[in-house]
This record gives structure tokens, sequence and C-alpha cells, in this order.
């Protein structure tokens, strides 16, 4: 016997939730772009997307955030600093994928020096996901060892039952606990199959992958120039992707106040890394999209032991010029 | 998992206000400032956290962050120097300051020399340009306790006379008896009155010749000097774990979180910016 | 109704015909209304789009650019590259709801400082008329550094 | 598929009597809805062409590949009109020679696809001419049609709720073959004119002022508004500027690789009805 | 960030008594950058700037700001203070607060809190500001200048006279220009050539001017005070060195019905020839269109009749470059195509000729050696009609603008008609008689009085052949009814037109020109001699239509600015000038066709191996005015203006 939420009862659940502090986030369907967003009404989600466009990464680390205004006066300046929205809620219905991207990311903003940007909203919020029982041709989880119904960086999986009517729970951690303690009056015990989740073929061999990216003598393989000749080196893939997490330091106002803040930055544009003295160190690019693809299965598993990708395949939907990190891997595949 | 994680309720990114209490330049574009704390906190925590190879981000609100080393030695704390080319925006704004006028410092931050293990060591600094300032925060730091070491040789050198740095400073080293100082500029950089070498730096090491045993190289350079400072050394006889030098990439951060330095599987802002040679022959990456 | 809505607006201006006849407003002994900032510049060739924006940044209600008349320009034709720029970007501002009351353009002589206290206090009047940018103030507002001018 | 077929050995010719030491086409992509681009050095490499409606990338931008065309050989490229266009307008900015391209050029209605006669820029200028004076698509697009009606206000809600959703990952710049410069204007930082950050207003600026660099040089390919991956409806605001410049100065963006520059040029008797 | 001083004028009572200077100054001293902040009731004063002077010594300010009356009043003074007190003029910055706030505000309020912003965005601007130091530029003594007519001539006399070097370009074979062609001149009646001829020998001898005829300039480069210019040494075929002008050649050339340009079409020459009998250099030409040698590869006849072998068949064109400091152009007119005007019969009738061939059938050296005599048949004309405005004030066939000197030349050609011809009777159609001009008025008042020259106010619609008379159709406006004259000739006054390659030639040298042709001068009032390109002056009906003393008034004008440029080894400029970033360029070029002075050059990036990376854009400081025209157009932002950087604008729009 497991315990279910019939759809019907959303509703019930989002007033319950809301009234208890928690703001309710989901998938929506926006009039030109699908997100996660803010909903009153259940009538607001839209579940039936394989994905939203936009990535859950979005509302742990927005693209543009405050961090601290100063005032400049004769011999004195101010600095008084922004915190993250302080509040509660709870994001129901993420995809597996956008879920472990929180997971992989979290060692990364908190290694020695915390960034409370981050972990504050990771703290507040408790991830409801739903197993998918959809795909579409550029979805990749299962090659990177991850499933549709992956737990990774979830609170609370749901597993959807037959014809839309419900999800199946199974919490994973005390804060999920917590959470559906709320709307405990709206769950029955059921013993209803979930639906099968989807299944996503493989698309690559991601241990013959990361054993070539890690022989020193790829590094220069001429494979690399081959693969990105066609990049523009747009940020598009590195903004949508769920953990891909650089950013940019700006400062903004006028003469006399203004705002320090933290902007998505990314490795795919030249001045990334550009120096003052006009060395780039990453100057074509082909090194900048090897930066890429190594620094995800090769550099970051090396120092945080898990793999950068989640396996969502938003690069390749949304790439200009149908790239991705999937085409790569499976030529990388075939060498 | 992330329950775990503890708040410690600190924002990393929000620098400690400095005050400007000295500026000199040492060469055109390159000027040396002199910062003092100006809340008792920072400078507390300064003092507890800084040694010798570590770097700061110096920013000028409005104008943003710029990554460079702390020139001052581990051994004087009660203030911050540091040098600078006049470049970008951040260092224009910079260079723009007065004394007296507040800028911001974020750091320390990165490794550092482990001089400890140069106890008792002969050590051999190469520099160049306008390198030198990382240098000399290990050289001062040695030097003040001079008794700890061995032989020190520098080798220095720039483009010109005129792009050398710390001028009074290596008048000061050149007079010292327990220093031996390699003074060189690039062929053609010489002026008329110049009594000390000419020729490319790892060049002139080679001439210089310093004995690999029981040594300890530091090299401080742009990356094409240090490149063929390595070869020399090498051929010189040099253990590539007794030579220490430091990676200098772009930074916005300083704590390992915003990408940009990422070199390989390090974060030169935390993992460096000091690497041993060694070290850095396993990092393509590293673009030397 | 409390306190009149008293614009801000910043100004543009050549050096050798507007800001000429600026002066000859002045030493006219002319009046006008105080609501205008202006930038001396020495062309309206000079004059980039950017410039607009920044202004808008800053908080203003509207923008005043002005030059020498065609074929007056002191290097000229900066006044009719000007031109030509500006129609284009005020058709882009005009497109994207940024309305054309709010940016406007003048050609103003040295000698023509009558037309300068006139322009300012016309141009001053219609946007207060139109009140406030409030639409503006909302973006400025959302970037947390608010706009002081 | 005839089309296809022609070009693939019209490709291999070109290739194999070293006329061009390589074309830029289309290839298959990761569905079959998509196309990729295709860099094609040998006759293997030529059988991978694609060529049908589906094909809309503006292919001009690899042009201007830093290294590609510097050692003076010719480089071949598929381009719809508009793609011929945009190289005229390269060329007329000195970003390459145009003697150096080779015009493989086609155009579709419906799913057809055809050939265009000429392989050389200047075979073009009639076909060119023709769409200035008779444009192929006559009717506004709907969208363009509603942000005409609107008043300052909806217009300028409309576009901020457009806006608020860029996140300035620069595709459509990237995307762009007109934005060849090696440093954009939102890059130069000292002083930063564009707020880099993305919020409403550094968004707002960022496409405005992109739009107004590329008025009188857009020539509506589509490259950006397909590139945007959050569907921005860029290509109206560069579409209503055409007109504009079309209709102010009867400029038309790409007629050939000598045009001056709409902006870098002037009549005396240019319109100022709008100056006080 | 700085140390700025703010310095607040009360201008007596000119801007304290509308605003709070006392405020202002107590707040200003609060201003970030800020290190002095005074009041004084006249900084311009002596007492005032010594002040100025002190503060910026006593604070080692490193900029200022006085706030006080326009820039155009004092900005100079206060630039000159700066300097005197060992601050870079350019670190300082005027705030206008009296023409531009206290003058033209009513509330005092509302004036003090404009002025405060008016006084903190120039802190924030001058706080920008850098060291600017003025461009020297040396300069080659040297003047070109290209016509040899009346304005050449009198500029390149004027500008050798005191001392400087000359060289004079002259198209054709001689000097004279077409004030050689005429026959007498308005107002005073004396000969053209006896004044003309003189100054054309005194130029050929003067030991400061090098003469160059039958040259054409190639190419300009560089900039004011450095120009490099080729001269093109058209072939004449005929040894400078040796040719005495012995004229025995032309005696023997066969072909000798060449219609004669000098004479326009109404006289004739040889193949090999001078203009005119006076010509300097007297050496002929050999006009290779016309060479029998040189169609046939026959003839030869006047190298056989040379006795000092001076021809020489195979010459060649040739180049010479010459450094150049300054340049005077005057290039003159043509007058107008006159076959526009069917109705007039021009080229029909062979006795309707314009005024220029009317100048040639009067003068003394003409073709009918000074009597009027019709083409047709040689006679002498009983009834001449004059029909003014023959293209000129015509905006459908001719040109808008009034030729001026028609209704002079009219006036004179019918006083000189009724010299020669007694009893000879003059009809002149006209729209208005413009004579104004010293002298002028009076002369046509003479003609009418005096020679009976009979104006009908009118203009002509059409001009046939009946019964050996040219018949003249036309409409008396004062009568309000049609006339029709009966006439032996009808001599038409055209338009005076640019040459007809001015277009061209102004783009060889950089300069701009009108809708006609005609050379602009950089402002039409104040700047009325230069062009629109420093060091490039203009001199004559090169600039618009003019008589002779205008056109020697302008050249003089012209020379005397020659000479003002060449009283220094250098010249001092504003260093408002654009400058590019050279790491940054695209390249696109939209800034030199952008520049109103051709000041943006092209320059090669090449490595260390000489392999050519890219060109970007060079702004010639020298030919750079300043405007920022390019500033703007740069995309890549990669030109900026010094003296109005972006990043000062931005700070002083941000500092608002």
């Amino acid at each position: 016997m497991t315990r279910i939420l019939f759809s019907d009862k959303l509703d019930n659940c989002i007033a319950k939730w809301r009234s208890a502090g928690l703001t309710v986030i989901g998938p929506v369907q926006g009039e030109s772009l699908s997100g996660y967003a803010a909903v009153e009404k259940a009538a607001g989600f839209e579940f039936g997307m394989v994905l939203p466009e936009r990535p859950l990464k979005e509302l742990f680390f927005p693209q543009t955030e405050p961090m601290l205004r100063y005032t400049i006066k004769k011999n004195e300046i101010d600095t008084t600093d922004f915190t993250a929205p302080q509040g509660k809620r709870i994001i129901f219905g993420a995809r597996a994928c956008d879920a472990s991207g929180l997971a992989i990311d979290d060692p990364l903003f908190g290694w020695d020096y915390k960034d409370e940007y981050w972990f504050q909203r990771r703290n507040e919020s408790v991830i409801v996901t739903i197993a998918c029982t959809k795909a579409d041709d550029f979805c990749m989880c299962t090659s990177l060892k991850l499933a549709p119904d992956s737990t990774k960086g979830s609170d609370v999986l749901l597993r959807p039952i037959d014809k839309n009517r419900g999800w199946l729970i199974e919490e994973l951690t005390d804060r999920g606990r917590e959470a559906f303690a709320i709307i405990s009056d709206y769950l029955q015990e059921s013993s209803e199959p979930a639906v099968p989740t989807v299944v996503v073929p493989e698309k690559f061999n991601l241990d013959a992958c990361v054993t070539w990216l890690q022989n020193p003598e790829n590094f220069d393989s001429k494979f690399w120039k081959e693969i990105s000749m066609r990049c523009i080196g747009c940020a598009s893939c590195t903004y949508l992707c769920p953990t891909c997490h650089c950013f940019d330091i700006q400062d903004e106002g006028d003469t006399y106040s203004g705002i320090r803040r933290k902007n998505w930055d990314s490795c795919s544009f030249a001045l990334f890394t550009m120096h003052t003295s006009g060395h780039n160190p990453r100057s074509t690019q082909s090194a900048r999209w090897r930066q890429r693809i190594m620094h995800k299965f090769n550099y970051f598993p090396g120092k945080f032991s898990v793999n950068s990708c989640s396996g969502c395949g938003r690069c390749s939907r949304q790439c200009p010029v149908d790239m991705g990190i999937t085409e790569t891997l499976q030529e990388i595949s075939k060498l | 998992m992330t329950e775990n994680i503890q708040s410690t309720q600190q924002n990393i990114y929000k620098p400690a206000i400095m005050k400007i209490v000295g500026r000199h330049d040492e060469a055109p574009g390159v000027r040396t400032m002199r910062l003092e704390f100006q809340d008792p906190a920072d400078h507390e925590q300064f003092k507890k956290t800084f040694r010798t190879g570590m770097f700061g981000l110096y920013g000028v609100y409005g104008e943003g962050e710029s990554t460079f080393c702390v020139a001052s030695p581990e051994t004087r704390k009660e203030y911050i120097e540091c040098t600078f080319r006049q470049s970008g925006r951040v260092t224009s704004a910079l260079a723009n300051a007065d004394i007296g006028d507040l800028v911001t410092f974020r750091g320390p931050y990165g490794n550092r020399f482990p001089i400890e293990e140069f106890h008792g060591k002969n050590l051999l600094f190469i520099s160049g340009g306008i390198a030198l300032p990382p240098t000399r925060s290990v050289i001062w730091s040695c030097l003040d306790q001079r008794e700890k070491f061995g032989k020190v040789t520098i080798v220095y050198g720039a483009r010109t006379v005129a792009d050398l740095v710390y001028k009074h400073e290596l008048d000061e080293w050149q007079e010292r008896a327990d220093v031996e100082l390699v003074l060189t500029v690039d062929p053609g950089g010489e002026s008329p009155d110049w009594k000390h070498r000419v020729g490319f730096v790892p060049t002139v090491l080679e001439e210089a010749a310093p004995s690999p045993d029981n040594c300890i190289a530091v090299i401080c350079g742009p990356p094409i000097m240090i490149k063929f400072t390595l070869i020399s050394l090498k051929k010189l006889g040099f253990d590539e774990k007794n030579v220490y030098t430091t990676l200098e990439n772009r930074m916005k951060c300083g704590v390992g979180k915003c990408g940009r330095c990422n070199v390989g599987s390090v974060y030169v802002c935390k993992e460096g910016p000091v690497f041993t040679a060694a070290e850095v022959s396993r990092m393509p990456a590293a673009d030397l | 109704m409390s306190e009149p809505f008293e614009p801000k607006i910043v100004a543009f201006v050549c050096t050798y015909c507007t800001y000429a006849g600026a002066d000859l407003a002045g030493t006219s002994r002319l009046k006008y209304a105080p609501n205008v900032r202006i930038v001396r510049l020495p062309c309206t060739g000079r004059i980039s789009p950017m410039f607009i924006l920044k202004a808008l940044q800053k908080g203003a209600d509207g923008v005043l650019i002005s030059g020498c008349h065609p074929g007056d320009c002191h290097f000229t034709h900066g006044n009719y590259h000007a031109r030509r720029r500006w129609m284009v970007f005020r058709a882009l501002l005009d497109f994207t709801g940024i309305s054309p009351e709010r940016v406007k353009f003048s050609w103003i002589s040295a000698a023509e400082g009558g037309k300068f206290a006139d322009l300012i206090n016309s141009v001053t009047e219609e946007i207060r008329n139109l009140g406030p940018f409030d639409q503006y103030q909302q973006l400025i507002k959302e970037t947390e550094s608010p706009a002081t001018l | 598929m005839i089309t296809q077929e022609k070009y693939r050995t019209t490709v291999k010719e070109l290739l194999a009597s070293g006329s061009v030491k390589m074309v830029i086409g289309y290839k298959p992509g990761s569905t079959p809805d998509r196309r990729r681009p295709l860099f094609i050095r040998t006759s293997e490499e030529a059988d991978q062409l694609v060529l049908d409606s589906t094909c809309m990338t503006n292919l001009s931008g690899y042009l201007v590949t830093e290294g590609l065309l510097s050692d003076e050989k010719r480089v071949g490229i598929f381009l719809r009109p508009e793609g011929i266009r945009s190289i005229n307008i390269l060329a007329a900015e000195y970003q390459l020679n145009i003697e150096q391209i080779v015009i493989l050029g086609f155009d579709s209605t419906g799913r057809d696809v055809r050939p265009l006669e000429g392989r050389n820029a200047g075979d073009f200028s009639g076909l060119l001419s023709e769409i200035k004076e008779k444009p192929v698509q006559t009717s506004k697009e709907p969208l363009l049609e509603r942000i005409e009606k609107m008043n300052a206000q909806e217009r300028f809600d409309f576009w901020q709720e457009e806006f608020s959703r860029c996140i300035k990952c620069y595709a459509c710049r990237q995307a762009c073959p007109m934005c060849y410069c090696r440093r954009c204007i939102v890059d130069s930082n000292q002083p930063q004119w564009i707020n880099t950050s993305s919020h409403t207003l550094g968004n707002f600026e960022w496409n405005i002022v992109r739009a107004f660099h590329l008025s009188g040089r857009c020539v509506q390919c589509g490259n950006c508004d397909r590139a945007c991956p959050v569907n921005i409806p860029l290509r109206l605001i560069n579409q209503r500027m055409a007109t504009e410049v079309l209709d102010g100065f009867d400029h038309f963006a790409g007629l050939s690789p000598t045009q001056e520059p709409v902006l870098a040029s002037f009549k005396k008797d240019d319109t100022e009805t709008f100056i006080l | 960030m700085a140390k700025i001083g703010v310095f607040i004028c009360h201008c007596g009572e000119n801007i304290a008594a509308k605003v709070d200077c006392t405020k202002l100054a107590a707040a200003l001293g609060e201003h970030p950058g800020v290190a002095v902040s005074v009041e004084y009731k006249y900084f311009c004063s002596d007492p005032g700037q010594e002040s100025v002077k002190k503060a910026i010594r006593d604070n080692n300010l490193s900029g200022i700001v006085i706030a006080a009356c326009s820039p155009r009043m004092h900005e100079a003074t206060f630039r000159k203070a700066c300097a005197e007190a060992g601050l870079n003029p350019y670190l300082c910055e005027i705030a206008n607060i009296r023409e531009q706030c206290s003058w033209v505000h009513t509330d005092g309020d509302m004036a003090t809190a404009k002025a405060m912003d008016i006084v903190r965005s120039m802190v924030e601007k001058v706080k920008r500001n850098n060291k600017l130091q003025s461009i020297e530029v040396p300069v080659t003594r040297r003047a070109l200048v290209i016509g040899g007519g009346i304005a050449g001539l009198q500029a390149a006399l004027d500008i050798a006279n005191a001392g400087q070097e000359v060289v004079l370009v002259e198209r054709e074979p001689s000097l004279g220009g077409h004030m050689a062609q005429l026959s007498e001149t308005f107002p005073t009646l004396d000969c053209s050539q006896c004044i003309m001829t003189p100054r054309m020998v005194e130029t050929a001898q003067h030991p400061k001017i090098r003469l160059l005829t039958y040259a054409e300039v190639e190419s300009v480069d560089g900039y004011i005070g450095n120009f490099k210019v080729k001269i093109r040494m058209k072939s004449r075929y005929v040894d400078m060195n040796t040719c005495t002008g012995c004229g025995d050649c032309m005696t023997k050339c066969p072909a000798k019905k060449i219609s004669s340009e000098f004479d326009c079409g109404l006289g004739k020459r040889t193949a090999i020839y001078t203009p005119f009998a006076q010509s300097v250099p007297n050496i002929p030409v050999i006009d290779k269109a016309s060479c029998i040698y040189f169609k046939n590869g026959k003839c030869k006849m006047c190298q056989k009749s040379c006795q000092l072998n001076s021809i020489n068949f195979e010459m060649q064109d040739e180049f010479i470059d010459l450094e150049i400091g300054a340049i005077v152009v005057a290039t003159g007119f043509q007058v107008q195509n006159t076959a526009v005007y069917g109705e007039y019969g021009y080229g029909k009738f062979p006795d309707v000729i314009t005024g220029l061939q009317f100048e040639r059938l009067a003068s003394a050296s003409g073709p009918t050696a000074g009597k009027i005599l019709r083409p047709s048949d040689g006679k002498e004309p009983e009834n001449v009609v004059f029909i003014q405005c023959a293209g000129s004030r015509d905006p459908s066939k001719g040109v808008r603008y009034c030729s001026k000197i028609c209704c002079m030349y009219t006036a004179k050609h019918a006083m000189l008609y009724a010299h020669k011809v007694h009893g000879g009777k003059t009809h002149i159609f006209y729209m208005d008689i413009r004579a104004a001009g010293k002298g002028y008025d009076e002369f046509t008042r003479r003609a009418i009085e005096e020679d009976e020259a009979s104006y009908v106010r009118g203009r002509v619609s059409k001009v046939w052949q009946e019964n050996g008379k040219l018949m003249v159709r036309g409409v008396d406006t004062l009568l309000g009814k049609p006339v029709t004259v009966a006439a032996d000739m009808v001599v038409l006054a055209t338009a005076m037109v640019s040459q007809p390659n001015a277009k061209e030639f102004a783009k060889t040298i950089g300069i701009a020109y009108d809708e006609y042709g005609f050379y602009n001068e950089a402002h039409l009032k104040l700047r009325p001699v230069e062009s629109s390109t420093a060091g490039v002056f203009l001199a004559g009906a090169c600039q618009s239509p003019k008589d002779i003393p205008d056109s020697v008034a302008q050249a003089s004008a012209s020379a005397s600015k020659v000479l003002a440029l060449f009283s220094k080894e250098k010249l001092e400029r504003e260093p408002v000038i654009a400058v590019n970033n050279e790491a940054t360029c695209a390249g696109c070029w939209g800034c030199v066709l952008a520049c109103p002075y051709n000041a943006i050059e092209k320059k090669d990036i090449r490595d260390r191996s000489g392999r050519l990376i890219k060109q970007v854009a060079y702004v010639n400081p020298g030919l750079c005015q300043g405007c920022g025209t390019c500033v703007t157009f740069c995309r890549s932002n990669s030109l900026d203006l010094a003296g109005f950087t972006e990043k000062q604008i931005f700070a002083e729009v941000m500092g608002l």
C-alpha cells in the first residue's frame, strides 16, 4: 500500500501549503515559454510537457541577483548586504534531471566558502519530483546513469498513475515528509500501480567517454576542433543547463551609489577568461567547448565525484546550430 | 545532502573597506599602493589568515574588483601592499584613487608558498616584469627571518630599465651581502648607464647557473617566461618538485565558485595560485 | 491636487549652436523652466543613442536633443549624420513603447535664444502633462538601484 | 530532391577543380526536422549535403570566422536570398572579399526548394532588386500588426514582458552574421553603457542597442529569432527597422557589395519632420 | 577618487542673486572627491584667478570645476590659470550656472537645485578628464596653388612676395585662365590682357614660384602642414629646356584647321600650338589627338622645322612628388553648355553666341582682331540682342543660383558694341539688373544712358531665323506685351558653372563641395576662404561665381591664411580629437565614410613576421577636427573623443 495524491485534490493541497506559508511552484507553460513558476491554483500547472524550457536552477541561482548595495560619500563608503529572499517554497513537479542538477551543484557552492544565496534557497525549498512518463529525442538521463525517476536532489518522488489521475508518493527526506504532513488530509492509501516510467534509450557509453577524456593525450586531439566548428559561441546551452553555475560579478548604478550583482556567465564566451593583457588561456571556440565537456565529465567529477550533467538534454534541444553534449559524447564514444 | 549544510550567515562576497595610506609609481603605468583596514575585525581576520603567496580582490565600487597578489610579506601584516598595472576598468579606477581614498579588499584567498618547508634551504627567486610583486612577498617573508634560510639568489628581469619595479628595494637587495641579485633587461631595453646584464631571463639564469643542490626555486612571470624558465631550470638540474610558480588567471569570485579560473580540475583561486612545476606539468589546460 | 509634477529632463546639445543659443537666452535674460539639465557636446554627431538610454536610467522623464540647423553645422555635416541616427533611433524607441513625446529633437541656432527658451518651456509643459515616466521608473526600481535624478 | 542532387554534384566539382577549398552547407540534424551546418572539404562530406525547405539557417556568419578567408582561397556557401544580402553587407563593410565567395543560391516556397542562377554576388543583383521592389511577403505578420496598433504604454508593456525573459545568452548576437565585432558594445566596460545584468532594464538596453546597430543592416534572415532560447520575437523589431530605413532612406540592406552603410551616410534632404 | 577643486563664482550679483552660492559651496564640499569648495565674488578677476592657482598648488588638486559663466566666456582664461599653476589645462571644466541658470530662472530654490546638479555632474566629468597635450604639427613651408587664372596668380604672387615658396600648377599649356580670354573689363573698360599678362610674366619669373603648366594634380595625401602631392606633368612633346618659343613649328604644322579652345571655336589653331600669342610659358604643346604624325605615323614637319631639336614624339607623362604645407585651390569655372536651351538656337544658328565668344570677338587679340563680326558671314551686325540669365536663376533647365557677373558683362558688351559699331542697336532682355559693386550701377546706367542699350524686362521664349535675320520673341513684362526683335546676332549671358570634373577633383584633394560642384567654405560668413579641410584654402570662382575683384580679394585672403600658417614652424591644435582602440576595431570603415574631414585612414596591423593581420582605422590627428561623428557611429565603441570621452559623458550623465 502506498499513499496517493489524486489530481483533483491538488487545489486543496496548494491552498493548504499556501496557508502554511509555502510558495507553491511548478511547471508552467507561459505564453511563449515554459518554466517553473509560482501558482495559486492547480490549473496553473502544466504537467504534460516533457520538460520546462527553463531549468529549475534559476530558482536557486537566478540569472541576476543583487548582493551588495554601496553608497559612496565623502570619506565614507556604506555597504549593505542583500540576502536571498526568505520564505519556504515547495517545487511541485520538478523533473528528476532538474532536481539532480541541484544536488550536483551543492558541493560546488558549499566547498569551504558557502554561498548563502544558494543555500538559503536550498534550505527553504522542498523538491517534489514527478517521474517522467514521456521523453523526447533529446532526453539522456539514462546515459548519465540517472533515470526518469532518479531521487537525487529530490525530497519527494511522485509516480503518476493511469490517466493522470494522481501520483504515488515516495517520501525521501524529512523535509519532504514535513511538507506532505501538511496535506496528509488529502492523501489516500492505495494499491494502484504507477504508470511505468518512460524508457530513455542510452545514447552513449559514459564510461568510455570519461576514459577518453581523462587521457591527457586527447586534450590536444583534433577532434575538438572538428566537433566545435559550427559552435557560434553563445551561452544558451550553459544558461539553460541545470548544472552550469559560472557567474560574473558586476557593479551598476550611477556615480554615487549602486548595486553589486551576481550574473550568469558562460565559459562559451571568449571574454570569460580573457586577461586584461589580451592573453586568453582559452582563445578559441574549440578550447572553450573542450573546457565545457572536460569540466562536466572530467574536472568536476575529479573534484566533487559527480558528473556535472544530469542528462536533461536542454543544451542540444535549444542549440541554434544543433550541437550539444549528446552529439559530442556520441562522437567521443565512436573514437 | 542539503540538510546538513549549516548556514554561516556570512556574505562571502562582501569586501572590507580599505584606506589608501601610501602610493607610488614603480614604472610607467605600474603603481604600488599601501592599504589599511578600516574595520579592526577585518584586520584581525586578515592577520589570522594571510600567508605569503595568497592574493586578494581589490575593488572600487561602481567599477568592480580585480585580482592581484598581496605584495607585502606575511611578516608584515599591519597593512596590505599591492602593485598593479593600469590596464582595465578596475585598475584604472584604482590608479585614479588618491591617498586617503577608500577602496575595497576581499581575501586573502588561495594557497601559499610553504616557506616552513624552505627552512635551511637555498632559495632562488626568478621573476620577470610586473610579476615581481608575488615574488617580493616571499622574498621579504624570507629576508625578515633571514637566519632560517641558506643562500638567497634573486634573478629579475624586465623588458626595459624603466619597466623594472621596486627599484628602491632592488637597490637595497643589491647592497645586502646576504642576497645575490642578478638584474637583466631584454636586449634593446638597456639605458646608457645600465650596469647589469642584458638578455632574457632564462638565458641569464643559465649563465648565472645557480646550483640545484638543496635549492628551492620560485618563479613568477608572464606565461611565456615561465615556460622557458622551467626548461632552463630542468637543464640546470632542478627537480620539478622543488620549483614553485604561480598561475595568474582571470578571477571574479576568488572563492571557487564562478568557474573563471578553472584550469583542469583545479580552481586556481582556491587550490592555487601557487603550484609546483610538477603540478603544472600535469595541467595541459594551464596553457603555458 | 498637491504640488504640480516637476519633470526631470536631460538635454544633449552641440556647443556651437544650441549651447550658444542657450547662452543667448541667458544674456537676453529670457526666463524659462528650470527642469532641464544640459550636457554639452562638440557636435550633434557626437550624441549617441546610448546617452538617451543613460538619461532615462538616471530617471529622466524626458530627453531633449538639439543642434545646428541643417547646413549650419560647424563640422559641415555632423548634424546630417545625427539626423539619420535620430530618425532611426526614435522609430526604435517608438516601436518599443517609449513615446516620441518623451524624446524630442530640435534645431536651435546660436541666434535663437528665444526659440531655446520657448522650446524648454513647451517641452517641460508637454512632459509635465504626460506625467512621470512611471513605466521606466518601475524598470529602474527592479534593478534595486533607484534613479536619483 | 533534384536540386539537392544537382548541388551535391556541383559541390564535388567545385572541390575537385580546386576552385573552392570548402563549401558551407547543411546536413541532417539530431531530429528529422533539424538541419546542421556542414563544412564540406571532401567528396565524402559532400554526400552528407542536404538541401530542402527546412534549411533555414543563414550560414554567412561562418565566413567571417577568423582565418577562414585569410589564405585568399575561395569558399562556397549555400545561401538563400537573405544570405546573399548578408554577404553583400559583409563585403560592403570590408569583412570579406566578395571575390572569394562562391554562392550556391537557393530558395524555397512551401516544401519546394529551387536553385538560384549565378555563382558570384553580382549575379544576384537583379533578383535582389526585384525583392526590394516586390517583397515576397506582402502581408504583415499579425503580431507586428497587433503591436503597431498598440499605444505607447501597451507597446512598452508588451516589450518589457518579452525582454524580461531575456537571459543575455547572446545567442541572437552570436547567430547574427552582422555581429562580427571583435568586441561587442555590451562587453565594452569603460564605461559600461549597457547593463550586463539580465534584469529587464539591462535586457531592454541590450536589445534596443542591438536593434539600432542592425538598423539598415538586418536582412531578416531570422537567425536571431530562431536562436533565441526564450522565444523573444526579435525579428519583429528588426523588420520594423528595415521598413523604417526603406521608407525613410530608400535603403534595402545588402542590395550590392558596394552599398554605403545607411547610418554612415546621409542626404541633405533626409526627412526631418520630427525635428522641432 | 580624486582631489577636485570647486570654485563657485558669484559674478557680482549675477549668479549670487539667484543661486545660493554658500549653500552650493557647502554641498559640493561634501561631494566625494572634492578637496576644496569655495565661493568668491569674481573668480575671473586677477585676485580670483590667483586664489584658484593657490588652491591648486596648496591642495595638489587633480582637477577643477569653475562654476561661473558660460565656458564660451572664460574657459580659456581658467585653462591658462591651470597651466600657470602646474595643472594640465584640460583638467579644468566650467559649470555654466550663469547664462544657463541664474539668468534664466526666477525661483531661487529651483535655480540653486539646478546649479547643484550642473556643478556635480561637471565634478564627475572632470574626475575622468585626461591630461591632454595640444597637438603640434610640423609645417612644410611650401604652398601649392592649383590653377593659373587670375585668382591663382594673385595667391601665388602674394605668398611668394612674402618670401615663401610656391608651386603653381596649371593644367593648360599656358597661364591666364579665363581672364586672358576677356576683352575689356568692367567697370573701367581697361584691357584685360594688358593687366593680366604682366602678372603672368611676373609669376613665371618669380624666384620663389615653381611654375608647372600642362600639369595636373594626381593625388593629395597627408594633412595640414604635411601634404604629399603628386603632380602629373603631361607630355608636351616639346622640350621646355631647349625650346625658345620661336614659333617655326607652328608655322610649318600642316594641321591648321583645329578649332581654338581659347577662341571658343571662333578661331583656328595648329596641332602644335600655344593657346594664344602671349602664352606663358611661350612654349608650344602638341595636341596628340589632332597631330597628323600621331594619327598616321607620318609628318613630323614640326620636328624638321625645329632648329633646336626640341620636338620629342617619344615623350611620356612624368610625375613629380611634392611636400606641401598648404594648398590654395583656384580651379575656376566653366560656362554652361547652352545647348540645353534649344529655343535659343545655340549651335543651330551660328550667330547665336555666348558671352565668352563675344569677348573673343571684342578682344584686340581675338580671331577678328577686335572687330565685331558675325561668325556666319563675317559681316558687322547692325542689331544685337543680348539675353541675360541664359541658364542662371533657372531651376528648370539651368542652375538655381545667380551667376553674378552677367548683368555687368552684358552691359559691357552693349557698350563695347556701341563703341565699335556706330549706329548699331542693342536690345537686352533681362530679369533684374544686379549691379551691386563699386562703380557697377553707374556703369550699367552709362550703358543705358550714353550707349543707348535698350533694356527689355522679360524673358525670351524663342529665337528663329527669318529672311537672314534672327527673330527674337520675348515678352516685355513692363509693357505687358510680347515683343519680337529682328537681330543680326544674339549673345547669351550663359551661367557660370563649376568645372566639369570639379566633384572628382574635390575628392582627390578631400574637400567638400555643394550640389553644383562649387567648393564649400568652412563657414559661409566667418571662414569664407577656408575649405572644410584644414590647410586647404579656396580662391576665385571654384567656390562660387565671382568677378575679377572678388576673385583677387579672395586669393589675397587665402594667401594671407597660408602665410599665417607658415608664420610658425609648428602648428598647435586643440587636442580634442578622436582616437581609435586598435585592438577592438572591427575595420568596417563606417567611420571613414562618416568623417567630414577624411581624417580616418586604414592602417595595417602586422605581426612580427610582417604578415598582415588586420586593418584598423587610424585617426590622423592633423586632420581630425573633433566632431565625434565617427565615435557615435562606431558599433564596437572602439573610437573615442579626447576631451569628450565616453567615460566622461557617462559620468556626467550618471553624475547629474
